[in-house]
Protein backbone atom coordinates (compact mmCIF):
# COMPACT_ATOMS: atom_id res chain seq x y z
CA UNK A 1 0.00 0.00 0.00
CA UNK A 2 1.17 3.13 -0.86
CA UNK A 3 2.10 5.95 2.33
CA UNK A 4 0.99 9.49 1.23
CA UNK A 5 3.86 11.79 0.25
CA UNK A 6 3.94 15.25 1.58
CA UNK A 7 4.56 16.93 -1.90
CA UNK A 8 5.01 20.56 -3.28
CA UNK A 9 2.58 21.91 -5.88
CA UNK A 10 5.00 20.99 -8.60
CA UNK A 11 4.79 17.36 -7.41
CA UNK A 12 8.21 17.45 -5.90
CA UNK A 13 8.86 15.81 -2.08
CA UNK A 14 8.47 18.77 0.31
CA UNK A 15 10.36 16.79 2.93
CA UNK A 16 13.53 15.19 1.30
CA UNK A 17 14.08 12.76 4.25
CA UNK A 18 11.15 11.26 3.25
CA UNK A 19 12.70 9.88 -0.27
CA UNK A 20 12.35 5.82 -0.27
CA UNK A 21 12.75 3.30 -3.16
CA UNK A 22 9.11 3.16 -2.30
CA UNK A 23 8.68 6.72 -2.36
CA UNK A 24 10.65 6.54 -5.58
CA UNK A 25 8.43 3.92 -7.55
CA UNK A 26 5.29 6.27 -6.11
CA UNK A 27 6.75 9.61 -7.56
CA UNK A 28 7.42 7.46 -10.48
CA UNK A 29 4.22 6.35 -11.54
CA UNK A 30 3.07 10.11 -11.23
CA UNK A 31 5.07 10.41 -14.19
CA UNK A 32 3.92 6.68 -16.01
CA UNK A 33 7.00 5.20 -15.32
CA UNK A 34 7.73 2.17 -14.29
CA UNK A 35 10.70 1.55 -12.76
CA UNK A 36 13.27 -0.72 -14.18
CA UNK A 37 16.96 -1.60 -13.36
CA UNK A 38 18.14 1.06 -15.76
CA UNK A 39 15.96 3.45 -13.91
CA UNK A 40 17.48 2.92 -10.60
CA UNK A 41 21.06 2.91 -11.90
CA UNK A 42 20.39 6.66 -13.16
CA UNK A 43 18.56 7.77 -9.79
CA UNK A 44 21.58 6.39 -7.88
CA UNK A 45 23.49 8.36 -9.69
CA UNK A 46 21.61 11.31 -9.30
CA UNK A 47 21.67 11.21 -5.78
CA UNK A 48 25.24 10.79 -5.86
CA UNK A 49 25.99 13.87 -7.90
CA UNK A 50 23.50 15.76 -5.48
CA UNK A 51 25.78 14.21 -2.43
CA UNK A 52 28.80 15.26 -3.89
CA UNK A 53 27.91 18.75 -5.61
CA UNK A 54 25.10 19.63 -3.25
CA UNK A 55 23.10 19.97 -6.59
CA UNK A 56 20.49 19.62 -8.97
CA UNK A 57 22.22 19.22 -11.83
CA UNK A 58 20.34 20.48 -15.17
CA UNK A 59 20.75 18.50 -18.12
CA UNK A 60 23.98 18.76 -19.97
CA UNK A 61 26.21 17.97 -16.46
CA UNK A 62 23.47 15.39 -15.99
CA UNK A 63 24.77 13.94 -19.02
CA UNK A 64 28.30 14.00 -18.46
CA UNK A 65 28.58 12.92 -15.31
CA UNK A 66 26.10 9.75 -16.11
CA UNK A 67 29.00 8.90 -18.99
CA UNK A 68 31.79 9.28 -16.28
CA UNK A 69 29.52 7.15 -13.90
CA UNK A 70 28.35 4.48 -16.04
CA UNK A 71 29.74 5.02 -19.47
CA UNK A 72 29.26 6.73 -22.74
CA UNK A 73 26.76 4.78 -23.98
CA UNK A 74 24.14 5.65 -21.04
CA UNK A 75 25.62 9.29 -20.94
CA UNK A 76 23.16 10.18 -23.70
CA UNK A 77 20.25 12.74 -24.03
CA UNK A 78 18.45 10.24 -25.70
CA UNK A 79 19.21 7.67 -23.46
CA UNK A 80 18.29 9.63 -20.19
CA UNK A 81 15.11 10.66 -22.56
CA UNK A 82 13.86 7.38 -23.52
CA UNK A 83 13.85 6.57 -19.60
CA UNK A 84 12.72 9.62 -18.31
CA UNK A 85 10.52 11.56 -20.88
CA UNK A 86 9.93 13.96 -21.25
CA UNK A 87 12.53 16.22 -19.23
CA UNK A 88 14.77 13.97 -17.78
CA UNK A 89 16.55 16.51 -15.59
CA UNK A 90 13.13 17.45 -14.10
CA UNK A 91 11.54 14.26 -13.93
CA UNK A 92 14.86 12.16 -12.61
CA UNK A 93 15.57 14.41 -9.87
CA UNK A 94 11.93 14.09 -8.60
CA UNK A 95 11.95 10.78 -8.95
CA UNK A 96 15.35 10.71 -6.85
CA UNK A 97 14.00 13.00 -3.91
CA UNK A 98 16.49 15.88 -5.24
CA UNK A 99 15.47 19.32 -5.40
CA UNK A 100 13.55 20.65 -8.01
CA UNK A 101 16.28 22.30 -10.29
CA UNK A 102 16.17 25.56 -9.30
CA UNK A 103 14.63 27.66 -12.38
CA UNK A 104 17.35 29.42 -13.11
CA UNK A 105 18.04 28.46 -16.51
CA UNK B 1 8.30 70.93 -25.15
CA UNK B 2 8.37 67.05 -24.27
CA UNK B 3 11.10 64.92 -25.59
CA UNK B 4 10.05 61.38 -26.65
CA UNK B 5 12.69 58.52 -27.22
CA UNK B 6 11.39 55.71 -29.28
CA UNK B 7 14.18 52.66 -30.16
CA UNK B 8 14.28 50.20 -32.70
CA UNK B 9 13.94 46.70 -31.71
CA UNK B 10 16.54 46.32 -29.73
CA UNK B 11 16.62 42.58 -28.77
CA UNK B 12 17.26 42.16 -32.59
CA UNK B 13 19.22 44.99 -34.16
CA UNK B 14 22.75 45.89 -32.24
CA UNK B 15 23.18 49.12 -32.05
CA UNK B 16 19.80 50.09 -32.93
CA UNK B 17 19.22 53.92 -33.61
CA UNK B 18 17.90 56.25 -30.86
CA UNK B 19 15.48 58.69 -32.50
CA UNK B 20 14.40 61.90 -30.19
CA UNK B 21 11.04 63.33 -31.40
CA UNK B 22 9.32 66.62 -30.95
CA UNK B 23 6.52 66.97 -30.12
CA UNK B 24 4.48 67.89 -32.63
CA UNK B 25 0.73 67.03 -32.91
CA UNK B 26 1.85 63.47 -31.85
CA UNK B 27 -0.06 61.38 -29.80
CA UNK B 28 2.29 61.24 -26.57
CA UNK B 29 1.02 57.87 -25.09
CA UNK B 30 0.53 56.32 -28.67
CA UNK B 31 4.99 56.60 -28.81
CA UNK B 32 6.30 56.52 -25.34
CA UNK B 33 5.33 53.49 -24.14
CA UNK B 34 6.05 50.79 -26.47
CA UNK B 35 8.85 49.31 -28.71
CA UNK B 36 8.70 50.24 -32.32
CA UNK B 37 10.53 49.13 -35.31
CA UNK B 38 12.72 51.18 -37.07
CA UNK B 39 10.47 50.41 -40.26
CA UNK B 40 7.24 50.86 -38.86
CA UNK B 41 8.39 53.75 -37.29
CA UNK B 42 8.96 55.91 -40.02
CA UNK B 43 6.10 54.49 -41.60
CA UNK B 44 4.09 55.76 -38.83
CA UNK B 45 5.88 59.49 -38.85
CA UNK B 46 4.84 59.53 -42.43
CA UNK B 47 1.69 59.05 -42.08
CA UNK B 48 1.13 61.34 -39.10
CA UNK B 49 3.57 64.08 -40.77
CA UNK B 50 5.45 64.76 -38.13
CA UNK B 51 8.41 66.41 -38.14
CA UNK B 52 11.48 64.51 -37.14
CA UNK B 53 14.28 65.13 -35.83
CA UNK B 54 16.80 62.05 -35.67
CA UNK B 55 19.87 62.34 -33.35
CA UNK B 56 22.31 60.00 -34.24
CA UNK B 57 24.75 58.63 -31.32
CA UNK B 58 28.38 58.63 -32.74
CA UNK B 59 28.68 55.32 -30.42
CA UNK B 60 25.41 53.98 -29.54
CA UNK B 61 25.71 51.16 -26.89
CA UNK B 62 23.75 48.15 -25.41
CA UNK B 63 24.31 48.34 -21.92
CA UNK B 64 23.14 45.49 -19.88
CA UNK B 65 23.39 46.23 -15.69
CA UNK B 66 24.08 43.47 -13.05
CA UNK B 67 22.60 45.12 -9.82
CA UNK B 68 23.58 43.26 -6.70
CA UNK B 69 23.20 46.02 -3.89
CA UNK B 70 19.91 46.24 -1.88
CA UNK B 71 18.29 49.93 -1.86
CA UNK B 72 19.24 52.16 0.82
CA UNK B 73 21.55 49.55 2.92
CA UNK B 74 24.45 50.62 0.59
CA UNK B 75 24.62 53.05 -2.78
CA UNK B 76 24.91 50.54 -5.60
CA UNK B 77 21.44 50.43 -6.60
CA UNK B 78 21.20 54.52 -6.62
CA UNK B 79 24.98 54.77 -8.26
CA UNK B 80 23.02 51.91 -11.00
CA UNK B 81 20.16 54.00 -11.56
CA UNK B 82 22.11 57.05 -11.91
CA UNK B 83 24.14 55.38 -14.46
CA UNK B 84 21.31 53.84 -16.79
CA UNK B 85 19.43 57.23 -16.44
CA UNK B 86 22.82 58.87 -17.67
CA UNK B 87 23.08 55.88 -20.28
CA UNK B 88 19.73 57.09 -21.82
CA UNK B 89 20.40 60.42 -21.94
CA UNK B 90 23.07 59.75 -23.97
CA UNK B 91 21.59 58.13 -26.48
CA UNK B 92 22.26 54.79 -25.27
CA UNK B 93 20.23 51.31 -24.78
CA UNK B 94 19.42 49.35 -21.86
CA UNK B 95 19.71 45.80 -23.44
CA UNK B 96 18.61 44.42 -19.80
CA UNK B 97 18.61 45.16 -16.01
CA UNK B 98 19.36 42.08 -13.84
CA UNK B 99 18.70 42.05 -10.52
CA UNK B 100 20.34 39.37 -8.04
CA UNK B 101 21.97 39.16 -5.35
CA UNK B 102 20.65 41.07 -2.47
CA UNK B 103 19.51 43.74 -5.49
CA UNK B 104 16.37 41.66 -5.86
CA UNK B 105 14.80 43.69 -2.92
CA UNK B 106 14.95 47.29 -5.50
CA UNK B 107 11.91 44.63 -7.35
CA UNK B 108 9.72 44.05 -3.90
CA UNK B 109 6.56 46.39 -4.15
CA UNK B 110 6.89 46.88 -0.27
CA UNK B 111 9.07 49.10 -0.21
CA UNK B 112 7.75 52.44 1.84
CA UNK B 113 9.61 55.52 2.13
CA UNK B 114 8.64 59.05 4.40
CA UNK B 115 7.23 61.68 2.11
CA UNK B 116 10.54 63.81 1.56
CA UNK B 117 12.94 60.73 0.90
CA UNK B 118 12.63 58.98 -2.55
CA UNK B 119 11.46 54.89 -2.59
CA UNK B 120 14.41 53.74 -5.00
CA UNK B 121 11.99 50.71 -6.07
CA UNK B 122 9.33 53.12 -7.46
CA UNK B 123 12.02 54.84 -9.52
CA UNK B 124 13.81 51.75 -11.14
CA UNK B 125 9.82 50.69 -11.85
CA UNK B 126 9.37 54.47 -13.56
CA UNK B 127 12.56 54.27 -15.10
CA UNK B 128 11.21 50.99 -16.52
CA UNK B 129 8.29 51.73 -17.75
CA UNK B 130 9.30 54.99 -19.11
CA UNK B 131 11.77 53.75 -21.41
CA UNK B 132 10.22 50.25 -21.75
CA UNK B 133 13.21 48.82 -20.02
CA UNK B 134 13.79 44.82 -20.33
CA UNK B 135 14.17 44.34 -16.38
CA UNK B 136 14.43 40.59 -14.73
CA UNK B 137 15.05 39.72 -11.04
CA UNK B 138 16.70 36.03 -10.65
CA UNK B 139 13.53 33.86 -9.44
CA UNK B 140 15.76 31.88 -7.34
CA UNK B 141 17.60 34.94 -5.50
CA UNK B 142 14.63 36.80 -5.22
CA UNK B 143 12.23 33.49 -4.34
CA UNK B 144 14.92 33.26 -1.24
CA UNK B 145 14.59 36.26 -0.41
CA UNK B 146 10.64 36.98 -0.35
CA UNK B 147 10.36 39.06 -3.46
CA UNK B 148 7.80 36.95 -5.88
CA UNK B 149 5.15 38.03 -8.30
CA UNK B 150 1.55 36.58 -8.21
CA UNK B 151 2.28 33.23 -9.75
CA UNK B 152 5.59 32.00 -7.78
CA UNK B 153 3.42 33.20 -4.59
CA UNK B 154 0.37 30.99 -5.09
CA UNK B 155 3.02 28.30 -6.35
CA UNK B 156 4.11 28.55 -2.99
CA UNK B 157 1.56 29.01 -0.91
CA UNK B 158 2.19 32.44 0.04
CA UNK B 159 -0.25 35.32 0.67
CA UNK B 160 0.70 37.20 -2.21
CA UNK B 161 2.91 38.34 -4.37
CA UNK B 162 4.62 41.73 -4.07
CA UNK B 163 7.00 42.28 -7.33
CA UNK B 164 7.02 46.02 -8.41
CA UNK B 165 5.56 47.00 -11.96
CA UNK B 166 7.66 46.20 -14.81
CA UNK B 167 9.68 43.77 -13.80
CA UNK B 168 9.81 40.00 -14.72
CA UNK B 169 10.93 36.95 -13.02
CA UNK B 170 13.02 34.96 -14.41
CA UNK B 171 16.57 32.49 -14.27
CA UNK B 172 20.20 32.86 -14.32
CA UNK B 173 20.05 32.31 -18.07
CA UNK B 174 18.38 35.72 -19.10
CA UNK B 175 21.67 37.37 -17.23
CA UNK B 176 23.78 34.63 -19.36
CA UNK B 177 22.21 36.24 -22.41
CA UNK B 178 22.67 39.83 -21.65
CA UNK B 179 26.35 39.01 -21.14
CA UNK B 180 26.49 37.84 -24.10
CA UNK B 181 24.62 39.86 -26.21
CA UNK B 182 24.85 43.50 -24.71
CA UNK B 183 27.65 45.57 -25.74
CA UNK B 184 28.89 46.40 -22.32
CA UNK B 185 27.93 44.87 -19.11
CA UNK B 186 28.43 46.68 -15.90
CA UNK B 187 28.27 45.09 -12.70
CA UNK B 188 26.69 47.52 -9.44
CA UNK B 189 27.71 45.60 -6.01
CA UNK C 1 41.24 49.53 -22.40
CA UNK C 2 39.50 48.36 -19.04
CA UNK C 3 37.29 50.33 -16.88
CA UNK C 4 37.97 49.28 -12.93
CA UNK C 5 35.64 51.16 -10.72
CA UNK C 6 36.33 51.22 -7.14
CA UNK C 7 33.28 51.76 -4.04
CA UNK C 8 34.77 51.12 -1.37
CA UNK C 9 37.10 53.32 1.30
CA UNK C 10 40.55 53.03 1.13
CA UNK C 11 40.37 53.72 5.06
CA UNK C 12 38.68 50.42 5.75
CA UNK C 13 39.00 48.03 3.07
CA UNK C 14 41.63 46.89 0.44
CA UNK C 15 39.32 46.96 -2.52
CA UNK C 16 41.70 50.07 -3.76
CA UNK C 17 44.89 48.27 -3.19
CA UNK C 18 43.41 44.95 -4.78
CA UNK C 19 42.35 47.07 -8.05
CA UNK C 20 45.68 48.83 -8.67
CA UNK C 21 47.44 45.60 -8.44
CA UNK C 22 46.23 44.23 -11.56
CA UNK C 23 45.12 47.45 -13.34
CA UNK C 24 46.96 47.52 -16.88
CA UNK C 25 49.20 51.06 -18.33
CA UNK C 26 46.11 51.77 -20.74
CA UNK C 27 43.14 51.09 -18.23
CA UNK C 28 41.12 53.56 -16.44
CA UNK C 29 39.98 54.28 -12.26
CA UNK C 30 37.05 55.58 -11.15
CA UNK C 31 36.51 55.77 -8.03
CA UNK C 32 33.18 56.43 -6.64
CA UNK C 33 30.96 56.27 -3.56
CA UNK C 34 33.06 55.51 -0.96
CA UNK C 35 35.61 55.10 -2.98
CA UNK C 36 36.26 58.53 -3.63
CA UNK C 37 38.14 58.83 -0.16
CA UNK C 38 40.81 56.72 -1.72
CA UNK C 39 41.65 59.51 -3.98
CA UNK C 40 42.97 62.25 -1.01
CA UNK C 41 45.85 63.81 -1.40
CA UNK C 42 46.80 63.92 2.63
CA UNK C 43 46.27 60.56 3.73
CA UNK C 44 49.24 58.31 5.58
CA UNK C 45 50.71 54.81 5.69
CA UNK C 46 49.30 52.17 4.79
CA UNK C 47 46.38 54.24 3.45
CA UNK C 48 47.59 55.90 1.41
CA UNK C 49 48.27 54.44 -2.16
CA UNK C 50 49.54 57.90 -3.46
CA UNK C 51 52.91 56.53 -4.79
CA UNK C 52 51.47 53.69 -6.34
CA UNK C 53 48.88 55.66 -7.67
CA UNK C 54 51.20 58.30 -9.20
CA UNK C 55 53.38 55.54 -10.78
CA UNK C 56 50.58 53.94 -11.95
CA UNK C 57 49.79 57.53 -13.93
CA UNK C 58 53.34 57.62 -14.85
CA UNK C 59 52.90 55.07 -17.27
CA UNK C 60 49.78 56.18 -18.84
CA UNK C 61 46.99 54.67 -16.35
CA UNK C 62 43.78 57.10 -16.14
CA UNK C 63 42.33 57.99 -13.05
CA UNK C 64 38.60 59.20 -12.88
CA UNK C 65 36.29 60.29 -9.55
CA UNK C 66 32.68 61.29 -9.57
CA UNK C 67 31.58 64.15 -8.80
CA UNK C 68 28.26 63.35 -7.16
CA UNK C 69 29.76 61.42 -4.96
CA UNK C 70 32.70 63.63 -4.12
CA UNK C 71 30.23 66.75 -3.67
CA UNK C 72 28.08 64.70 -1.10
CA UNK C 73 30.67 63.85 1.18
CA UNK C 74 31.96 67.12 1.08
CA UNK C 75 35.58 65.93 -0.86
CA UNK C 76 36.58 69.42 -2.18
CA UNK C 77 38.92 69.02 -5.33
CA UNK C 78 41.70 71.02 -4.15
CA UNK C 79 42.19 68.55 -1.31
CA UNK C 80 41.91 65.45 -3.70
CA UNK C 81 45.57 64.05 -5.61
CA UNK C 82 45.86 66.28 -8.94
CA UNK C 83 46.07 63.10 -10.51
CA UNK C 84 42.33 62.38 -10.11
CA UNK C 85 39.98 64.14 -13.05
CA UNK C 86 36.83 65.03 -11.78
CA UNK C 87 34.16 63.57 -14.06
CA UNK C 88 30.08 63.45 -14.13
CA UNK C 89 27.54 60.79 -14.76
CA UNK C 90 27.55 60.90 -18.49
CA UNK C 91 31.42 61.24 -18.49
CA UNK C 92 30.91 57.70 -16.65
CA UNK C 93 29.31 56.95 -19.26
CA UNK C 94 31.79 57.54 -21.96
CA UNK C 95 33.76 56.09 -20.13
CA UNK C 96 32.50 52.61 -19.83
CA UNK C 97 31.44 52.98 -23.85
CA UNK C 98 35.75 53.51 -24.14
CA UNK C 99 36.40 50.21 -21.97
CA UNK C 100 36.66 46.98 -23.81
CA UNK C 101 34.86 45.84 -20.79
CA UNK C 102 34.02 47.03 -16.65
CA UNK C 103 35.68 45.26 -13.41
CA UNK C 104 34.11 46.96 -10.70
CA UNK C 105 35.62 46.98 -7.58
CA UNK C 106 33.44 46.44 -4.63
CA UNK D 1 15.70 23.07 -17.66
CA UNK D 2 16.54 21.40 -21.06
CA UNK D 3 16.89 23.96 -23.45
CA UNK D 4 19.16 23.94 -25.53
CA UNK D 5 22.20 26.16 -25.70
CA UNK D 6 22.06 29.76 -26.77
CA UNK D 7 22.71 31.39 -29.61
CA UNK D 8 25.45 33.27 -29.09
CA UNK D 9 28.11 35.88 -30.79
CA UNK D 10 31.74 33.80 -32.02
CA UNK D 11 34.86 34.45 -29.24
CA UNK D 12 33.07 36.32 -26.67
CA UNK D 13 33.84 34.85 -23.43
CA UNK D 14 31.82 35.86 -19.86
CA UNK D 15 34.35 36.15 -17.02
CA UNK D 16 33.00 35.69 -13.80
CA UNK D 17 35.67 37.37 -11.07
CA UNK D 18 35.11 35.95 -7.71
CA UNK D 19 36.57 38.42 -4.65
CA UNK D 20 35.00 37.51 -1.48
CA UNK D 21 35.00 34.66 1.17
CA UNK D 22 32.39 31.99 1.06
CA UNK D 23 29.90 31.67 3.83
CA UNK D 24 29.84 35.49 5.07
CA UNK D 25 27.40 36.47 2.22
CA UNK D 26 26.02 34.91 -0.28
CA UNK D 27 28.12 36.64 -2.93
CA UNK D 28 30.14 33.35 -3.57
CA UNK D 29 27.38 31.06 -3.48
CA UNK D 30 25.47 33.08 -6.02
CA UNK D 31 28.09 34.04 -8.48
CA UNK D 32 29.09 30.39 -8.58
CA UNK D 33 25.31 29.86 -8.98
CA UNK D 34 25.86 32.26 -12.01
CA UNK D 35 29.06 30.41 -13.27
CA UNK D 36 27.37 27.22 -13.13
CA UNK D 37 24.47 28.92 -15.48
CA UNK D 38 27.09 30.00 -18.09
CA UNK D 39 28.34 26.74 -17.95
CA UNK D 40 24.90 24.83 -18.62
CA UNK D 41 23.76 27.04 -21.51
CA UNK D 42 27.21 26.70 -23.57
CA UNK D 43 28.39 30.12 -22.88
CA UNK D 44 33.03 30.32 -22.78
CA UNK D 45 33.23 30.99 -19.46
CA UNK D 46 36.40 31.81 -17.48
CA UNK D 47 36.10 31.68 -13.89
CA UNK D 48 38.87 33.66 -11.78
CA UNK D 49 39.33 33.63 -8.04
CA UNK D 50 41.39 36.66 -6.94
CA UNK D 51 41.78 38.05 -3.27
CA UNK D 52 39.51 36.52 -0.97
CA UNK D 53 37.55 34.81 -3.61
CA UNK D 54 40.51 32.10 -2.95
CA UNK D 55 39.12 30.69 0.26
CA UNK D 56 36.54 29.36 -1.94
CA UNK D 57 38.23 26.99 -2.95
CA UNK D 58 40.01 25.83 -0.03
CA UNK D 59 39.61 21.80 1.24
CA UNK D 60 38.37 20.15 3.46
CA UNK D 61 34.94 22.64 4.23
CA UNK D 62 32.80 21.43 6.33
CA UNK D 63 29.79 23.75 6.39
CA UNK D 64 27.00 21.20 7.94
CA UNK D 65 27.19 22.91 11.16
CA UNK D 66 26.55 26.52 9.87
CA UNK D 67 23.34 25.14 7.84
CA UNK D 68 25.15 26.65 4.20
CA UNK D 69 25.50 24.52 1.13
CA UNK D 70 29.32 23.30 0.88
CA UNK D 71 30.97 25.55 -1.27
CA UNK D 72 33.84 23.77 -2.52
CA UNK D 73 31.51 20.80 -2.83
CA UNK D 74 29.45 23.02 -5.54
CA UNK D 75 32.61 24.90 -7.37
CA UNK D 76 33.95 20.91 -7.55
CA UNK D 77 31.10 20.62 -10.22
CA UNK D 78 32.54 23.29 -12.56
CA UNK D 79 33.52 21.26 -15.13
CA UNK D 80 30.81 19.26 -15.38
CA UNK D 81 28.69 21.95 -16.52
CA UNK D 82 31.37 23.23 -18.82
CA UNK D 83 33.61 25.82 -17.51
CA UNK D 84 36.88 24.44 -17.25
CA UNK D 85 38.85 27.75 -17.70
CA UNK D 86 39.26 27.76 -13.56
CA UNK D 87 42.18 30.34 -12.73
CA UNK D 88 43.08 31.66 -9.34
CA UNK D 89 45.59 34.57 -8.67
CA UNK D 90 48.58 33.45 -7.57
CA UNK D 91 49.86 36.88 -5.18
CA UNK D 92 45.84 36.33 -3.55
CA UNK D 93 47.32 33.05 -2.82
CA UNK D 94 50.70 34.35 -1.22
CA UNK D 95 48.93 37.04 0.80
CA UNK D 96 47.20 34.30 2.75
CA UNK D 97 50.06 32.07 2.95
CA UNK D 98 48.02 29.34 0.52
CA UNK D 99 49.80 26.86 -1.36
CA UNK D 100 48.42 24.77 -4.57
CA UNK D 101 47.87 21.86 -2.04
CA UNK D 102 45.42 23.58 -0.13
CA UNK D 103 43.08 24.16 -3.28
CA UNK D 104 40.54 21.99 -4.72
CA UNK D 105 40.93 23.14 -8.60
CA UNK D 106 42.22 25.69 -10.91
CA UNK D 107 45.22 27.01 -12.54
CA UNK D 108 47.44 29.23 -10.95
CA UNK D 109 48.27 32.28 -12.78
CA UNK D 110 50.63 35.43 -12.24
CA UNK D 111 49.62 39.01 -12.26
CA UNK D 112 50.34 39.56 -15.89
CA UNK D 113 48.39 36.40 -16.76
CA UNK D 114 44.95 38.08 -14.79
CA UNK D 115 45.56 41.39 -16.73
CA UNK D 116 45.57 39.40 -19.91
CA UNK D 117 43.14 37.78 -18.69
CA UNK D 118 41.11 40.68 -17.45
CA UNK D 119 42.16 42.96 -21.20
CA UNK D 120 40.25 39.73 -23.34
CA UNK D 121 37.08 39.59 -22.01
CA UNK D 122 34.33 41.42 -22.84
CA UNK D 123 31.78 40.95 -20.23
CA UNK D 124 33.16 40.66 -16.56
CA UNK D 125 30.76 39.42 -14.04
CA UNK D 126 32.29 40.60 -10.32
CA UNK D 127 31.08 38.70 -7.50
Amino acid sequence: MDTVLTLDSDGHLAHLSDWSEQAAEQLAASENILLSDAHWEIIYVLKEFHQRFALSPPMRPLVRYVAQQLGKEKGRSIYLMQLFPPSPARVASKIAGLPRPENCL
Amino acid sequence: MANYCIKSDTMTQRGAHEFCLQNEGLNANSVSCQTIFYQNLLEYLQLASVKLLIKQIANPMNFALLILGPPYSTQASASALRFARAALNGGHSIYRLFFYHDGVHNASAMVTTPQDESSLPQQWSELIEQHQLDSVVCIAAATRRGVLNEQEAKRFGKTGGNLSPGHEVSGLGQLVDASLNADRVMTFG
Amino acid sequence: MLLHTVNKSAFNSGTLGDCLRVVAENDAVLLFENGVYGALDNSHGKFSHREHIQKLSASGTRFYILQADCEARGLDASALLPIFTMINDADFVTLAVEASAIQSWY
Amino acid sequence: MDKPAIEKPEDRAILLVFRHAPYGNALAREGLEAALACGAMGATTNVLYINEGVWQLVEPQDSHAIDCKNQAAMASALPLYGVEAIWIDEDSLKQRNLTSTDINAGKIIDRTQVQALLATSQAILSF
